[in-house]
């Protein structure tokens, strides 16, 4: 038993936190929220330099062999930094599900490029009713001879605006549980249009992705057809706890900023952290910062391992992360006070990414309904 | 104990329906606000015309000479009907008793502005900074305020400064009235979180204020201070429950008409739970609001127990603005304007101005303490 | 607009107050939950004699043609001294599910003796499933000639030891919505069993009673026969308002104790109340108790003036106060610390009686969802 | 990062397994139970004898001379197959590393109890007032302990005194063993509000504790008495995981089981949400726990941080047993012994007994100001 971080493990936090200390300032994070594209190109070249991008995935494919556990390291730094950046959807999303979906011949076509930083991929699942599941698929994918027919709209598509390619879960079959079919679908093939959605937080774009008879050839199903949504489940449960990874990043740095503060702002002649409305709040967002970073790291480690309770994990980190980060972002605003509602300040910076991890994979209340089932209740 | 409308409070309150029904349109509502102050001035000439601004006031200062019962009727009716708010609330509520043009306040013909928190003197008031010199017949007045709602059109300005350093605290603060157009003064929008910038910063330097405008006693600033506050949150605090209401009908009605699936979100045992709650908790809140107001209508000064309905009203804005986003799914993390977000993301918008409720008029920590202290009577925690 | 007591209310309020101080500290309440009587029986000839047992019934009936406004005063103050009493379940259940009931044969038989203090009786409704509504009632009354056959079991009605008689909620059709009939029943009637169930609040007394072949006669219909819910609901309303006003007098002493004891308990130096933990928690107490004697009282007077949003504002009360009884006794345990934790300190009679009141007549989520549905949500 | 067991872990846990499996009946979980300290001495001595008891102690001190992870294993293993407490768990845990006769203690001879709070020093513990004078060469003890487990039957009390009355808070304590057969000590059992008698106030009048029975220095008695809470937060923490869990599982299958109109209340959407929450806190608990362990293992001191858990588990087990009443609808309302009150009246008990979680071993307050002052490094708040 270890709940500990290896020497390398240790390394590659160092390594992310400086670089994104020098690199990825909250200036600079300002910067890219006005930018038409979101994110730094050189800096995402960087991070593939860096092998960041080949952390999870098998040296077959050029990747490094490491594991969930080592990108959530990277992620929580990420996560602490508000990093505008595609590298989630990219590695964590869409390579994810493509190295957990155990299509051999689709990983060796698609993971490479994915390692080497040179394309950014994504997965386009939700529709019109926002939901996060098998059941929420309504857009078929008919058969047209040997390729697939797609007609329809998906939503909340991370950083399809930069995607190379996308994931795209199809209906092929009339099956509460599944019956969809994932489709490798390039974004820039006929009939795709992406529509850029308006983020409320603008460090993490998202587009309504349209399919007007949008032509896919046959090869380009991951994992088997029908089979779709259990494909898919793998690789979200990846994604959920890179996100519950982020979104402790960001509670982290919340947490800190708030202690920083009330140690320093002076009212009625002591600093406001010495009195206990203050100071057992902080308490408090230390006690679920914490929580967040245990469930985030013991789901990765459940994943990377396979164990039986992987998807029980996950879902349970995703739900904590996603009330600790709001909680901890609303109580760090409250600790700052006037000043933390200023644009200035930063601190509603991470109260809107928090407010975007919360929503975004499935909420927390979606998630304690799946520990439930998961726990047989 | 009576909660209905005694006859005449109930024709005055048809008579407020009818001109509102006849006044008031979605066009007004959505174009009477923020920063167009000439139609938000318009707007109150209309009403002050037809005789609901001031209406407690005697006629001889401008007013109608109505009942306090009046006033709140009238901000009951103008609140549930979603009409603008009057552009000169800051002057009527706060600078009003102190004045003497009463009419041209009531027809905002000038509006007013409130300087009293500073960068370093949020909670703390006593601890401002702003420094009042005593120059001949003048104050020359220097330093920063911030936190300013309309400083940028306002002609005057309701001031709080220090005139004598060596004092600390309470002691040494002067109630000053300032003409907003003398030399020194600059006033710079702040932007919020929201995008939006409804408050200022005023920086003033060496701004010469004539002796005659002085308020109260050199320094005796901090008790006619009090008395401005006291107002606020005394006059104020009967529109709180009503824009809460309003609030939750708007939750409601989404509630009910976010449908997925087929179903409505007002049909998950979730929500309707959540929902309930909010619901009776703004209940106990006008409820809470009516036992103060009888004591007012009955002579008695507003108390330190209007804390309640202020910390109350913050934590409920903010859970009804949460229930909405959580409602929404997905749909939540839309910004405002974009054309899939839900109202044109007026809750998402509206979730992040609610989180300035438990910081703006007294902090919930401060609520708290004056609750703990002034009602419960337990030793001070400073 | 007036929300504030009359001089009556206030002197009613007083003379409440000042007999329980004297009468009934919680020494002598300590003494009563040791009685196998759970009351005295003088004490309650005490109250008839002052007319608080003819408070809300009409002059008529002997009563003295006051309001539930007023019930509520003197049941605020009961609340507060935690009085162990048949008071509430005779008066303010099944006295004023007679009273209005309009079914003005029975008024006249059963209130004359309940406002002269003579009689005490109940309302035997919950069955084995510890519903509150008409739907858990199973127990049928069947047709024999012109009287009625009961057969069955009743559960947590309150009182029954002490009861003259009580309202029997029986089922004559298969309606869901009602259907039921309510019969006024003897306790001393042949097939009627009275087995008292141990109470957590010992200041509380409740029974299971058996009905084994009770036949009941024809004219003991209480209302309509069939129509019986909407007839208890209305008696169920006023109950509930009073148990609301109860629990208000209740969480008022807790928060009381609660305030003195922080004066004087001296931590580190200084009295706790000085430390935000403890002094914001009292400012909590505060704004929860406050709530909740305005919602008590405002439903109090909309039941009394028949306002349609009645039955809402009877159901908000008793979710709020269930609630607010339960945090406030736990907050004030807490704030007493380890003394408050022992048998000889009263908190944990306050406790008690909260986590009683709150289960009793449907807990705050069976009245949130019955808000929701009058509010056509 | 690993969180299996090792093989010679795995083996180790089986054999536990197999002998609580031999060994541990319904009978037992029933019985050895509060007041029958002899069972439970038998219980702690078979304990002993299968070498299940001192895990880690040194071979020499009657342990096995095993690693602290074993100790853990035997921990959970004990709590998960709901065996009965050891009943000398204060001299195994707190006064353990300071006694001779280890042996004995391991297999309860000799059982101990633990004088340290007061009535009038709660979470102040420092504020202590129970005086030891000095005189010859024995100590003479007077004053008044409470809150104290087991002191009805101990041999031993591990006992914090004031020596020097000069001195206020810390400075000025000291620690003695004092033998409780001693003249002058009186035990009285203080009732709970659940009814039962855990805990005990202890009176000392006049009690002579020779020198020899000196923890430490004269005056040096706090820092002995805290290394003694350091290891008990540290060691019975790795307790309260698995007993929220348990009592967890037992909340699970009072949800399954509650059948009301053919439909478990595990069936309801708000009920699996809380129960969900629930799980998902008391993992997070278990997860917090490891970490803390790990450094343990890794030789570190455990530090403030173990306070986390302590908060944790009180507050979670209080709402176990809050939500498990929530269920139970007006069942919840009978007391312990009514025959139709849901098994037994065990949850009603429960519900009551937990109320101290959060008082007993620290307040959540104090519990807080540790992590905020400790862990945070902010300013003290007393």
């Amino acid at each position: 038993m270890n709940f500990g971080f290896s020497d390398e493990q240790e390394l590659l936090r160092r390594q992310a936190r400086d670089l994104l200390d020098r690199e990825c300032p909250t200036a600079r994070v300002r910067q890219l929220m006005e930018d038409e594209l979101g994110h730094d190109p050189r800096m995402y070249a960087r991070i593939a330099e860096l092998g960041w991008t080949a952390i999870p995935f098998a040296e077959a494919h050029g990747g490094l062999g490491l594991g969930l556990v080592d990108l959530t390291v990277v992620l929580e730094e990420m996560g602490r930094h508000l990093l505008p950046s595609p590298f989630q959807s990219t590695v964590g999303l869409a390579g994810m599900t493509v190295a957990a979906s155990g299509d051999a011949a689709q990983a060796a076509r698609l993971l490479p490029s994915i390692v080497n930083g040179s394309a950014h991929a994504t997965v386009a699942l939700v529709e019109e009713t926002g939901r996060w599941d098998a059941g929420g698929v309504r857009m078929a994918a008919r058969r047209s001879g040997d390729a697939w027919l797609l007609q329809g709209e998906k939503l909340f598509v991370p950083y399809a605006q930069v995607a190379t390619w996308m994931i795209v879960a199809a209906r092929t079959a009339d099956d509460p549980a599944d019956g969809l079919t994932l489709l490798v679908v390039d974004t820039t093939a006929p009939g795709v249009a992406v529509r850029p959605l308006r983020s409320m937080d603008a460090t993490r774009r998202m587009a309504a992705v349209g399919f007007d008879g949008v032509e896919v050839p046959g090869d380009a199903v991951l994992g088997e057809p029908g089979r779709g949504w259990a494909t898919l489940r793998r690789g979200l449960d990846r994604a959920m706890v890179c996100l519950a990874g982020e979104l402790t990043g960001t509670a982290q740095r919340v947490l800190e900023m708030s202690v920083d503060y009330a140690k320093v702002r002076q009212q009625f002649g002591r600093p406001i952290g010495a009195y206990q409305a203050v100071s057992h709040r902080c308490a408090d967002m230390l006690v679920m910062t914490e929580s967040a970073r245990s469930l985030a790291y013991h789901a990765a480690w459940a994943l990377d391992n396979d164990v039986p309770e992987a998807s029980l994990a996950a879902a349970m980190a995703k739900a904590y992360a996603s009330d600790a980060a709001r909680t901890v972002a609303s109580h760090g605003l409250q600790v700052h006070g006037g000043i933390g509602f200023t644009w200035e300040h930063d601190i509603h910076l991470y109260l809107k990414r928090a407010k975007w991890g919360e929503a975004t994979l499935g909420d927390a209340s979606h998630h304690r309904e799946r520990v439930a089932q998961l726990l047989e209740l | 104990m009576d909660f209905s409308l005694s006859p005449e409070e109930t024709r005055f309150r048809d008579e407020v329906r009818d001109w509102l029904r006849d006044n008031l349109d979605d066009r007004i509502r959505e174009h009477v606000t923020g920063d167009d102050i000439e139609q938000r001035r318009a707007w109150q000439r209309r009403v002050h015309e037809a005789g609901f601004a001031g209406v407690s006031w005697p006629r001889e200062l401008g007013g109608q000479g109505g009942t306090l019962m009046q006033e709140v009727i009238v901000n009951q009716e103008m609140a549930a009907a979603r009409a603008p708010d009057l552009v000169n609330i800051i002057g009527l509520y706060m600078a009003g008793p102190t004045i003497l043009a009463h009419g041209t306040l009531l027809r905002a013909d000038e509006i007013w502005c409130q300087g009293f928190s500073e960068p370093n003197s949020g909670s703390d008031l006593a601890s401002l900074r702003t420094r009042a010199a005593i120059d001949g017949d003048d104050f020359v007045v220097s330093g920063q305020k911030v936190w300013t709602s309309f400083a940028h059109v306002a002609r005057w300005c309701i001031l709080l400064t220090r005139t004598d350093a060596s004092e600390t605290a309470h002691a040494g603060l002067t109630y000053l009235i300032v003409d907003m157009h003398s030399p020194g003064i600059e006033v710079r929008p702040l932007r919020q979180i929201t995008g939006d910038a409804e408050f200022n910063e005023m920086y003033f330097t060496d701004v010469r204020v004539p002796r005659a405008n002085l308020l109260g006693e050199v320094g005796g600033g901090w008790r006619v201070a009090m008395t401005t506050l006291m107002h606020e949150r005394a006059t104020l605090g009967v529109g709180l429950q009503v824009r809460a209401r309003i609030a939750l009908d708007a939750l409601r009605a989404l509630a009910r008409e976010t449908v997925v699936d087929g179903v409505p979100r007002s049909a998950d045992p979730l929500v309707r739970q959540q929902i309930a709650q909010l619901s009776i908790e703004v209940e106990a809140m006008r409820l809470n609001g009516l036992r103060g107001l009888t004591k007012v209508l009955h002579g008695e000064q507003p108390g330190p127990e209007g804390s309640v309905n202020k910390l109350m009203w913050s934590e409920l804005n903010q859970r009804i603005a949460e229930t909405a986003l959580d409602l929404l799914g997905p749909y939540a993390t839309l910004a405002e304007g974009d054309e899939r977000a839900p109202l044109g993301g007026r809750w998402a918008h509206g979730y992040l101005r609610s989180r300035a409720n438990s910081i703006e008029g007294g902090t919930s920590e401060v609520l708290r303490n004056i609750l703990a202290e002034r009602v419960l009577g337990l030793p001070r925690s400073r």
